[in-house]
């Protein structure tokens, strides 16, 4: 998949995007315990996190197949 | 003119012409601007950045829903992107309508909207140097 | 720019440009613009006039106390007097404040004002050659 | 006094503005009476009339001084 991120969780990712291989199809649930495992500077902001894929705001149990866009999205501010 | 996202300034005369018509005698509009202080601390400029893709569609349906409120109602809404100074617009929304009520609620539902459903982030310069993000509103869905 | 009464077309913009401040991050604006149509008629241009002295002082008063309800608010308010076609804008009135709250609420209340409290009337020209005075408000005190 | 008229007022007075010359100072509730006694087109309009004096809208009490600008304001429409 496709990994973006915006805001402080760019610095938490460390880029603004990056392709990250997971062996499965998987739940938003379980990619959330995947990212923490991964990306340790991402635990801390996970809670705060939204998670979008392919460009709509998932929930726990979207499903992420491979070749997905997954943005991770901080509070925002816009306005 | 559609509703979306720009990164050249914003133009409030031009978005009303845009959505002016014969039978709309009210026409409202909201303008953010940067603002030269935040919680105390001076601000100098501000850098806006979005989840492009998703933030363009987001303000698309927000401008269509809240214009399918109201018979006639016309709404369109743009929101700048990149580092903006103190006193340059954001964000502006414009509404006509028939009726001055249906223009004045437009804007601030779109506004509310936007505030909450769009991937869109500041990140504050401050005068000291500083810089922070803002991350205010846990995203919606629409 | 002052508030008040003018024969020239409106500019809102110039009107922005008048009232934006740093400190003052949200700005909303009204316009009311000539309908191609009332009760059912097709109208083709409005007539406005005043009773200009008294009508100038209500609009400048009006904006003053409006502006007095917020901390920095700022309120301007112009209305147009003369023929003006459908489309042509006959009030503009815009606000600015740190608050969006405050300045959504500030053009609402100046321009409910304005509807009961200036002594200005149109003249409704349509297009069927009838001509007719709209008496819509009965003239309350300030 | 100089009599001002605006909307449908000035054809029910005639003109947009006469000088009106009354015997003494009158209260504007008795300007009410001698309006529809001389201008008898003005009376089925006065009920809707407000009416200032010297540029301030007056009540039925407010007295009229020789010279003043008095106004006759039909419900408005402004906005």
């Amino acid at each position: 998949m496709r990994l973006l991120a915006f805001a402080s969780a760019v610095e938490a990712l460390g880029t603004p995007s990056r392709e990250w291989q997971l062996p499965d199809e998987l739940s938003v649930g379980d990619l959330r315990l995947q990212l923490a495992k991964e990306f340790p500077a991402m635990a801390p902001l996970l809670a705060r996190l939204a998670i979008a894929v392919d460009g709509t705001l998932a929930t726990t149990t979207t499903l992420v197949r491979d070749g997905a866009e997954v943005a991770l999205l901080p509070p925002v501010s816009g306005g | 003119m559609r509703s979306g996202l720009t990164t050249v300034p914003l133009d409030v005369a031009a978005m009303f012409a845009a959505i002016a018509a014969p039978g709309c005698g009210a026409m409202a509009a909201f303008v953010g601007a940067v603002r030269d202080h935040d919680d105390g601390r001076e601000v100098v400029a501000i850098d806006y950045s979005a989840y492009e893709s998703m933030a363009a569609k987001s303000l698309e349906q927000i401008a269509g829903e809240t214009a399918a409120a109201a018979p006639q109602l016309r709404v369109l809404l743009r929101h700048r992107l990149g580092r903006l100074a103190v006193g340059e617009a954001s964000i502006a929304i414009v509404a006509a309508s028939p009726r001055r009520d249906a223009a004045l609620a437009a804007i601030r539902t779109a506004l509310e909207r936007v505030k909450s459903e769009a991937p869109i982030w500041k990140r504050e310069i401050y005068a000291d140097g500083g810089e922070r993000w803002r991350e205010d509103e846990p995203l919606a869905p629409a």
